[in-house]
């Protein structure tokens, strides 16, 4: 019983009364979030504040102790294993960047793409026109069209960061979860991935993950602030800036 | 390496390639892996078998010195036809597969009139294609189920009719043992022998409660359960002994845990058939005192050529403490033989050698002479030994003779009428019901 | 022949003649013969230092002083004769002679002896001996002694084909009361009884029985104790090297046997110089064992392992490698046949709980098992240097940064791990072989036990080695030991199935980074 | 299977690869059967027997390869697939002996007449039909493969856990064999063949026709890894085994891939130990102690992991070293050279032999930095990432 009999929200993402705790630590903590189709969201927080369990909760690493998860208003999370959400269009990039370090970027890019996943399927595989147009598409998109043939794991730290959010595109779900995409970057580089992420924003729903404020003044997005496993704050930048709690437990007088 | 010449030859032509890989092959495959041997014909070449290293380096190390003891005591001699004879050693490694290997390897390359070695059965079944394809001589020296007789191999430890029956003889009689347990490993060795001697007890009127068989795995240490086990069973007012077929490595664990259980051998006594001299050296065997073991040859007895044999081993050894033991004499009397063999058909060929042997007599360490039968058994004493505080065994009792080995044993159905007969048959499983060569022949 | 004096000279002649049954005619008429000498005569007998001379038919007693005197006479000798040889028992004769000395010694002053006579009676139940059992029985103040007598008592009635019933069903009430094995043994072998005391005895074999059932419960309760400090003191050490460092070390079991290398050469010495020492042996074993076996655990650390961190399945395989190494080094050395290594007198023997026998050797290993727990426990969580162990280990790079010399950690880590693999060997030394096989037939039990347990826990490993232990015990009655060691593994298998990461794993997010 | 894949895993030094094989599969026989004995070129009969047995350990090599090197599923239990594969042989054989067993007994192997066993158990009929027989070689490790990987990678056990469990598998068995309640001839196991398909298996026409069979077995089992690992399919094992959870959220079902390439590796161990077992002569439960899979594993570590020519040389490599140093008067101290080889190697060599050579090849080729890197990280096996899980 993955399908509900109707829909329950018109949330792309819905998460409510979400309770997740290791060995009596309180990670999650009565979470709800709600994100809509389209939407960018930015979750901001300080360590510890269960971000990433967030995430883990979403695409199925994690299962919650109570509460509920909807993707689409229809399917319930929390049953479903990762592959299974994978395929059905919730895609992850990770706080640090996984790539397959042994294997060249286009085929970094080649694994991602949302084709056959199967045993057989990839053993019989042979590529096609459409898909190295894909492919040329997005090393285009993150720049990386020189670097096709070089190993993944050759690539800067920046660099491995788009390689990441370029399977993602690759993928081409409906919600890109992003963890920390900008850890690391230079200035310009920061820059350029909230103008990638924007323009991926145009046709997919997106929720990242950041620390970096300027970054995420930059994205202009509603800003979703966690403590404790539980949201503190949410609204725009400078409502959730102002917020004495947010000042008090995250960004310091 | 490989690559590296992959790749060079594809680049070459094709024809070229060809001939480069032929060649290649050929030589790295008829180039053996071995030092070249040496074209030798002065001196007479003696393979030894014998693991020296792995888990049954334990017991074999021992047999190789004692050939390259005996090899080097008969050169001394001036050798065998007027030749020196040359130990080639090799290290099968307690690997099976191994032993069949470097049997190929010593007679194929090396070239040996005849092997010593073997020990576990398993050894001796996986080599015995191998000495039957190539024709070569086997000496096996230590104490088996029976059940073979083979034309290349002689067997010069006891069949269980030299060791098994009469144990067991002397503690119906000494004793007055009424009750039975038959602990062993899980091999072939002890299974057959607990089918014999259950057979054998049976007809004596023995009842099937009064008999306990217990069988362990290899190497088997914790043997509280076991120990209990034989206490509750000779707990039931009959007259209880354990007959043990449990293997060298397990043997250190399971006396200890007899001694520290207080199982004496006033109340119930063990007799061992796989413990000897050299597996006591490694218990305080203070505790066993009087726990029996039946073998065709102790270190104790007193002959003035079981003294000798002592006292020049341990000066090959340089070794004073240095024990010796059953297979040791084995090999002694197997070495003896086969060198009065090939002196008397003045040839090391192995045809000879294997016709000539069945009749040869060799003297024993124990007083006796030994006699090489048809069927490529030995005829052997058999000697009880109680356990002494010094790792020593006291002999308690003898056959009156000695006794025939039997390849086949009379007690278990399937082969109680073969019979091996290598001189009159030619023929090692002979069914003296059917007339037939090659057992039931039916 | 030289001519005999009187019959019991005759007697005593006869062990001179190194055949058996003449030794038994001799044991029976010298004990009978009411002479002074008898008991000193036939205890020298039991101990091998009766010996005699063949050709002069002259026997003779070395004391347990070292003095010689003449077996008939009393008169000290200078010296045995060359040709003098112990007189030869088997265990036949043995026993006689225990039966004998019973006899001799139920009324000796020395209450040991008096306890031990009166063991002896009630197995050998000789009627000949009732009115000195029951004399000694009236005259006795010592409380378990007296109850040793009444027993003894009770087994001679029931053999006593003219007792009378009434006094046969007492004896069957004490014997039943006894309730152990030999009281089993002693009713299973009664024979023929007139009815009522062959119902009684029915019925006490089968009270006796149902009790021993019920201790036999206790005893593999115990049994799986004893494999299980075994199991844990085998792998303890691995909890360390694979559990807190992953490091796959197969050289483990190596360390074992060094440590019970140690051990023996520790005794060699002993034997050789300072013979008193000997039950201290391992006392001076333990710490030099953890010495040897930790300084070489730090020298294959800082040679081999420190270059492969982080790659485990790269140190199996040149650990592997090393245990090879080991393994026919030791070979080298020592031979490849078993050492023997000595069990002090504190390790020897067994005492009795109720109906199960407790052997002395497994219960010291059993505490000692559990003192080196505590005292690891302790030592991590108290010490410096265990909490920098605790540190590097959890994050090697923030521990460095803190000031810790996380090289030296590293290698004090895995000398630890490797001297308490030593100070196992020196108790497995007194249970198994000490042989340069040893480590191997302990390795695959030791990993087992860590990966159960939960690798990185120590109270997982304790908590694994004991359960595997007591499992295996409880299964070996019913299956078998090969059987219940199978079931035991694929039980493992199962179970790691349901907990991929061990009994007591560590959950949440940064297990998994 | 479609050409295209064929055409694709053939590059150039597999196509050498496979070459030399098909060379030494057909000119050793041929030299050891035509040529006169003596001859500089005959090779002599067991050496034929030895380079045999060396062709089956390549089989398994390569079998260890395929799930170690690219998929990281580090089995220390495959001797137990190998074992199997020659079990089912080895009663293939056993059965062929018919009456000429020593006790002459037409249906039941000797091993059982004399421990009094009245008829065949149930698990041996069939096995005197060979295509029964040769198709239970592949069945049975297959299966077994197939039900512990089910279980083993469906609940995510990986790491040291794998290996670990893998080891008390190839234990149990190891016991179980021993038993001889359990009908396969306890510790002495299956021996004393006499024919295979009505071949004597001593002849020396058999010898090489088998030698001949296990260079073709090598070609093919190479030839399906080589087309594993240059597919997609290979594609996705090497990021299953770099970064598995990645994988896992791309939508993979990892545990299907590896279900699936430790089935065929497991049944490729089983033709391997097939082949293994006339060659030898004889099948004992020795060949399911653990140590002989750690060997095996490190046959492939030292020839290479991650490279499967590498893996078979690796399997030649050792298993003739092991011959040569367990003769003459190094035999004492074969394993000190045995155990150095293995420390040197993951120590001097961590990328094996032809792992080394590739990575030297390529920096002569392309003297950049990132090439060099590049190999590095392809040949580097398991990322430490991977490791830390």
């Amino acid at each position: 019983m993955n399908v509900m009999d109707t829909r329950a929200t018109s949330a792309m993402l819905y998460l409510d009364g979400v309770h997740v705790s290791f060995d009596g630590f309180h990670a999650i903590n009565n979470l709800s979030l709600t994100l809509a189709p389209g939407e960018m969201r930015a979750i901001i927080g300080p360590n510890g504040a269960g971000k990433t369990t967030m995430m883990d909760i979403i695409t199925g690493k994690t299962k919650p102790d109570e509460g509920t998860v909807l993707f689409d208003g229809t399917v319930d999370l929390t049953r479903l294993d990762e592959t299974r959400i994978a395929e059905l269009g919730i895609g992850r990039k990770f706080q640090k960047p996984t790539v397959f370090e042994s294997q060249t970027v286009q085929d970094n890019l080649l694994l991602a793409l949302n084709v056959d996943h199967s045993v057989r399927g990839t053993l019989f595989w042979r590529g096609s026109k459409a898909e190295s147009e894909r492919i040329d598409k997005v090393l285009e998109t993150i720049r990386l069209t020189d670097a096709r043939n070089r190993l993944a794991g050759s690539l800067s730290h920046g660099q491995k960061q788009w390689l990441e959010i370029g399977m993602l595109l690759a993928q081409d779900p409906k919600v890109l979860l992003v963890d920390e995409p900008v850890a690391g970057m230079t200035d310009v580089e920061t820059h350029l991935t909230a103008e990638l992420l924007k323009e991926i924003n145009k046709n997919h729903t997106i929720m990242v993950v950041e620390h970096d404020m300027t970054f995420v003044r930059e994205l202009g997005v509603k800003v979703t602030c966690l403590h404790e496993g539980s949201v503190l704050a949410e609204g725009s930048i400078d409502q959730v800036s102002s917020n004495e709690r947010v000042v008090e437990v995250y960004l310091g007088r | 390496m490989l690559t590296q010449l992959t790749h060079g030859i594809a680049t070459m032509t094709r024809r070229r390639a060809l001939a480069a890989t032929a060649g290649l092959v050929l030589g790295l495959a008829a180039s053996s892996p071995f030092a070249p041997a040496q074209a030798a014909d002065d001196t007479i070449k003696v393979g030894i078998l014998h693991s020296l290293s792995g888990t049954m380096a334990i017991s074999e190390t021992t047999l190789k010195d004692t050939i390259l003891f005996l090899i080097d005591e008969q050169n001394k001699k001036g050798g065998v036809l007027g030749k020196k004879l040359e130990p080639v050693v090799v290290d099968p490694a307690s690997n099976w597969p191994l032993f069949a290997e470097k049997a190929r390897e010593l007679i194929t390359k090396d070239k040996v009139a005849v092997v010593f070695g073997c020990w576990t059965s398993v050894s001796r079944k996986s080599v015995l294609p191998v000495f039957k394809e190539l024709n070569n001589i086997l000496f096996y020296p230590v104490q088996y189920e029976g059940e073979e007789s083979e034309r290349n191999v002689f067997y010069t430890g006891a069949a269980p009719n030299q060791q098994a029956i009469p144990a067991v003889d002397y503690l119906m009689k000494e004793e007055k043992v009424k009750r039975w347990v038959l602990a062993g490993t899980d091999y072939v060795y002890p299974r057959t022998t607990n089918k014999i001697l259950e057979a054998y007890l049976k007809s004596k009127g023995v009842a099937q409660d009064d008999i306990m068989i217990n069988y362990t795995p290899f190497g088997h240490s914790d043997w509280q359960t076991i120990v209990a086990d034989i206490k509750k069973f000779g707990s039931a007012g009959k007259k209880t002994a354990v007959v043990s077929t449990i293997n060298g490595d397990a043997n250190v664990p399971f006396y200890k845990e007899l001694g520290n259980q207080g199982i004496k051998a006033t109340d119930i006594p063990v007799v061992a058939f796989s413990v000897g001299e050299e597996e006591l050296a490694g218990i305080d065997t203070k505790p066993l005192l009087g726990h029996l073991a039946a073998w065709n040859y102790f270190e104790s007895i007193k002959t003035p050529a079981n003294e000798k044999f002592i006292k020049e081993w341990q000066a090959y050894t340089k070794n004073p403490k240095r024990v010796t033991n059953d297979p040791m004499e084995a090999h002694y009397i197997g070495f003896n033989m086969w060198v009065k063999a090939v002196e008397k058909v003045k040839s090391t060929d192995p045809d000879k050698v294997i016709d000539a042997l069945p009749g040869i007599e060799a003297p024993n360490l124990t007083g006796g002479v030994s006699k090489m039968l048809p069927n490529h058994h030995i005829t052997k004493p058999v000697f009880i030994g109680e356990i002494k505080g010094n790792g020593q065994f006291d002999v308690v009792w003898k056959t009156p003779g000695l006794v025939a080995g039997d390849a086949w044993s009379k007690e278990l159905e399937g082969s109680k009428d073969l019979i091996g007969d290598w001189v009159g048959k030619k023929c090692g499983n002979y069914n003296t019901k059917t007339n037939k060569c090659g057992g039931q022949g039916s | 022949m030289p001519a005999l004096a009187g019959p019991f000279e005759d007697s005593v002649a006869k062990f001179a003649n190194d055949e058996f049954s003449d030794t038994e005619a001799a044991i029976g008429e010298v004990a009978a013969s009411g002479n002074a000498l008898a008991p000193r005569i036939i205890g020298a007998l039991q101990d091998g230092r009766l010996s005699a001379d063949p050709d002069s038919k002259k026997v003779f007693i070395t004391q347990t002083d070292g003095k010689i005197v003449d077996a008939t006479t009393g008169a000290a000798v200078d010296k045995l004769p060359d040709n003098a040889a112990a007189v030869r028992l088997n265990n036949r004769l043995r026993r006689t002679v225990e039966a004998a000395l019973g006899g001799l010694t139920l009324l000796s002053s020395d209450p040991a002896k008096r306890l031990a006579a009166a063991q002896s009676v009630f197995k050998s139940h000789e009627e000949n001996l009732l009115p000195t059992v029951e004399s000694a029985l009236a005259k006795e103040s010592v409380k378990p002694i007296k109850q040793a007598f009444a027993e003894a008592r009770a087994a001679i009635i029931l053999f006593k084909s003219d007792a009378s019933d009434s006094d046969k069903l007492d004896a069957v009430a004490v014997v039943k009361a006894r309730g152990d094995q030999e009281a089993l043994a002693l009713l299973t072998g009664l024979g023929d009884q007139p009815p009522l005391v062959a119902k009684a005895a029915a019925s006490a074999v089968s009270s006796i029985q149902s009790n021993l059932a019920m201790w036999s419960m206790v005893q593999n309760a115990w049994y799986g104790l004893s494999l299980g400090s075994v199991l844990l003191l085998a792998a303890i050490g691995l909890a360390i090297t694979f559990g807190v460092m992953g490091v796959i070390n197969m050289a483990h079991g190596e360390m074992v046997m060094i440590g019970a290398y140690t051990t023996f050469v520790v005794q060699e010495v002993i034997r050789t110089r300072y013979p008193a020492l000997f039950d201290y042996s391992l006392l001076i074993a333990v710490p030099l064992a953890f010495l040897v076996a930790g300084l070489i655990g730090v020298v294959i650390e800082r040679t081999i392992i420190r270059f492969l961190y982080g790659r485990p399945l790269e140190t199996l395989l040149a650990t592997w490698g090393l245990s090879l190494v080991l393994q026919q080094a030791v070979r080298t050395a020592f031979g490849p046949t078993n050492r023997e290594v000595g069990n002090p007198s504190w390790m020897s023997g067994a005492f009795e709980l109720g109906q199960i026998t407790i052997t002395y050797n497994r219960l010291w290993i059993l505490c000692f098992t559990l003192a080196v727990f505590a005292i690891l426990l302790a030592m991590l969580r108290y010490t410096a240097l265990g909490l920098e162990m605790r540190a590097v280990t959890q994050n090697r790079r923030m521990a460095a940064s803190m000031g810790i010399a996380t090289s030296r950690v590293d290698a004090l880590t895995f000398g630890l791990g490797s001297g308490i693999a030593g100070i196992a060997g020196v108790a497995l030394s007194q249970i198994d072989n000490v042989s340069p096989n040893l480590g191997q037939s302990y390795i695959i039990d030791s990993f087992m036990v860590v990966v159960f347990g939960g690798v990185g826990n120590l109270w997982g490993t304790l908590v694994g080695a004991f359960t595997l232990g007591i499992a295996n015990k409880f299964l070996e009655p019913v299956a078998g030991a090969v059987l219940g060691k199978i079931a035991i593994l694929v039980l493992i298998i199962l179970f790691i199935q349901k907990r991929p990461r061990g009994l007591f794993a560590l959950k949440g997010r940064a297990v998994e980074a | 299977m479609t050409p295209h894949i064929l055409t694709r895993s053939l590059d150039r030094a597999a196509t050498a690869f496979v070459l030399l094989v098909a060379a030494v599969g057909v000119l050793i026989p041929l030299s050891n059967l035509l040529l006169p004995q003596g001859s500089m070129f005959q090779v002599p009969t067991y050496l034929v027997a030895l380079w045999g047995k060396y062709v089956c350990y390549a089989i398994l090599a390569l079998s260890i390869d395929l799930i170690w090197g690219y998929c990281g599923i580090l089995s220390l239990g495959h001797g137990a697939f190998f074992a199997l594969g020659g079990y089912a042989m080895g009663m293939y054989l056993m059965r062929q002996i018919g009456s000429r067993g020593v006790y002459g007994n037409p249906i039941l192997p000797d091993f059982m007449v004399f421990l009094n066993w009245d008829k065949l158990p149930w698990y041996w009929y069939g096995f005197d039909k060979f295509a029964f027989a040769a198709l239970m070689v592949l069945v049975v490790p297959g299966l077994l493969a197939f039900c512990f990987g089910w279980l083993a990678f469906r609940s995510r056990v990986t790491g040291v856990y794998l290996s670990i469990i893998t080891q008390a598998m190839t234990y149990a068995l190891l016991l179980a064999f021993f038993r001889n309640d359990f009908g396969f001839g306890g510790n002495n196991g299956l021996t004393d063949f006499k024919d295979i398909l009505g071949f004597n298996v001593q002849a020396e026409g058999t010898r090489a026709a088998l030698f001949l069979l296990s260079c073709l077995a090598l070609i093919i089992a190479f030839l399906i890894c080589r087309a594993i690992v240059s597919s997609k399919l290979g594609k996705v094992l090497i990021a299953v085994r770099d970064a598995e959870s990645r994988t896992r959220f791309l939508g993979y079902r990892v545990e299907s891939y590896k279900l699936f390439v430790f089935t065929l590796s497991a049944c490729m161990a089983g033709v391997a130990g097939a082949l293994y077992v006339p060659q030898v002569g004889i099948i004992n439960p020795s060949e399911f102690a653990p140590a002989n899979s750690i060997e095996a594993v490190i046959w492939v570590a030292v020839g290479g992991r991650g490279t499967l020519i590498g893996a078979a040389l690796g399997a030649v490599v050792v298993n003739y070293a092991k011959t040569f140093f367990t003769s003459g008067p190094l035999a004492p101290y074969w394993l000190f050279m045995l155990g150095a080889l293995f420390i040197l190697v993951t120590l001097l060599l961590p990328k094996g032999i032809v792992g080394t050579f590739n990575s030297w090849w390529e920096s002569r080729r392309t003297t950049g930095i990132a090439a060099d890197e590049a190999s590095a990280a392809r040949e580097d096996g398991i990322s430490a990432a991977k490791m830390a899980e």
